[in-house]
């Protein structure tokens, strides 16, 4: 599977709370019922690794006990067509998704070495309960 | 990075072990017998019922055993991306897509869950070293084919009359 | 008018409730209010037909009773400068806009065969009320 | 600071109610509270102005009386690799923000001149109480 | 241009003036202190007891004197993009990043808060006019350094052997 990313849930805006916790980097739904799912990651490049991706690609996964495979939920997938003198690409996604309590959400992405992990207000990852 | 969840419900869910080939299910608050592959389940088992399970509505499939309400749609092949039907969608496994003939694949990243079929070359006036496969493109020999010359990277057939172009590769040909 | 996309409204990760339907191409508003209406639109290309289109462009549009002309809600245009051995293309759309019952709400694009509709987490559609 | 985006809050599709209104380029939140903040800007060029701006960027703020600086909550940076005969690129941003009761909201942008506020679906800024 | 805000609440905030050092806290409506810079407020004041400031957990900070409920998260450099911290996050200081020796700042627009750093550009067989710096190129000698000669636009070193090719600029060396 593509790499997991890992969240600060308490430090400047970041929070949680009603019970929705963070924990082993997933979000775990409190309670059944539809939640309106976003995440937005900020892709940067290049990095000193030669490789010259021509992609970088977001996924919102769902794992879930009902089932032992984990469910692509949301997925936002961008090919690069930019200069190599240094680029961004943010890529955001957002929907309505039927959610069991103990359900986890997670953010997968191509390459994790590409996440611009520098600013909180540039790639960020939340729930709400509708 | 920078997680905001929030919802506004209090009740939490503790951990709840079960046997094997069995799951919880909160909302009956017991373990409950797996649905095979290719089902779902409708409703949960009770104390005197067992898990009512379904078919996978077409469209459809589930690979594991499960006690999910619902099973996931089936993907599709790109027909207008030049994609081919390598095996169809069934209740138990998802579709599964190639290239058309003459194309081979670009995978996206190294998941190739998204890939292009991108056409194979023509190996024209050059011998085949490896022909084309559904992972990889036409792979053509370095040198021209016999009555072939090179021009650039080019092979361009030997014309009989024009002698003097004739170079040292088109020798028999202009003879 | 552009071509209007057709949706899954009941396999998969797809689900219509509390009297919210999908007919003829359209969400149905059951009640009037104020919803938070939303779609990401994945295009790719190159497709087979020669034209090299030089832009993708998604809108979400509105089509009421008391107006004889549909109304352009959100709409996201962008160009491509991709290469052309295989790009992918999301379009993400997202507002509060107010509607009366009845209203339909449907999705338009520039060209349908540059739609990705192979995966249902890569192309989606939806509407809650506040 | 960036140059700060003016909104039409009347006309046409847009609306205020419940009290949180807009005055001198902000939502103003009339009580403290958790909302989903989001807005869109269709950036376009190239302009007439010599300059070829390499990237957009688009950036929503919080002004706030318990603070004397402006606190970014949003960004959306883009590198433009566009051939320079005409490009569009649309940048979406949504997250929930805890607000406090007077707070601003505003959306800045790298380059005003670059922004199509020409149609209102094109162009968008709001935020909800969840 | 369209704004669509919408909240469900009825209050309506008024403005509260405050002495100099002191804000408006809605929630206990009067004014307290500001907490100095480096902490945020923990607990507003009330009649008998003044504003609960906390200093602000590592990682996060507050460069003003505030009366906010949460500090801001420091922003981290961007390591694999060669950026190199200039100085720490500290309770009072966002870091301040800058480019590794070898690199140079190209910023992305004017407020330059997000920059990539690229490599130098080595003058070989040139003079350097001005070294590299955090914030700009190195600018090279226009004319090669001696002992070297002019091909396109590199300089290339002179061969003592080749005589023949010993253009103008090598002559010393060629003798």
């Amino acid at each position: 599977h593509l790499p997991i990313l890992q969240w600060e849930d308490k430090r400047g805006l970041a929070f949680t709370k009603n019970n929705l916790s963070y924990s082993s980097n997933a979000l775990v739904i409190p309670v059944s019922g539809d939640y309106y799912v976003y995440a937005q990651v900020t892709f940067r490049g290049p990095i000193e690794s030669n490789s010259k991706p021509n992609s970088v690609t977001e996924i919102i996964t769902k794992v879930t006990d009902s089932y032992p495979e984990p469910t692509q939920l949301l997925t936002g997938t961008k090919t690069l067509s930019e200069s190599w003198n240094g680029w961004f690409q943010p890529i955001y996604l957002g929907a309505v998704v039927s959610l069991e309590v103990g359900d986890k959400l997670m953010v997968n992405v191509s390459d994790i070495k590409l996440v611009d992990y520098t600013k909180e207000h540039k790639t960020f990852f939340g729930a709400f309960l509708l | 990075v920078l997680v905001q969840p929030l919802t506004r419900l209090r009740r939490h869910a503790t951990k709840h072990r079960c046997p094997a080939g069995m799951n919880w299910i909160e909302s009956v608050r017991q373990c409950c017998d797996q649905c095979p592959a290719g089902t779902f389940l409708r409703n949960p088992c009770t104390n005197h019922s067992k898990s009512d399970c379904a078919p996978c509505p077409t469209g459809t499939f589930r690979t594991q055993p499960n006690t999910i309400s619902e099973c996931q749609a089936c993907y599709e092949c790109d027909r207008q991306a030049f994609q081919s039907v390598l095996s169809n969608c069934s209740a138990t496994s998802n579709i599964a897509c190639g290239c058309e003939p003459g194309h081979f694949r670009v995978c996206l990243d190294q998941s190739c869950s998204d890939f292009s079929c991108q056409k194979c070359q023509p190996c024209t006036g050059r011998l085949i070293q490896r022909p084309c496969s559904d992972t990889q493109d036409t792979v053509c020999d370095s040198s021209c084919k016999p009555d072939f010359y090179t021009e650039g990277d080019e092979c361009r057939p030997c014309h009989k009359s024009t002698l003097d172009t004739c170079s040292k590769e088109c020798q028999q040909v202009c003879g």
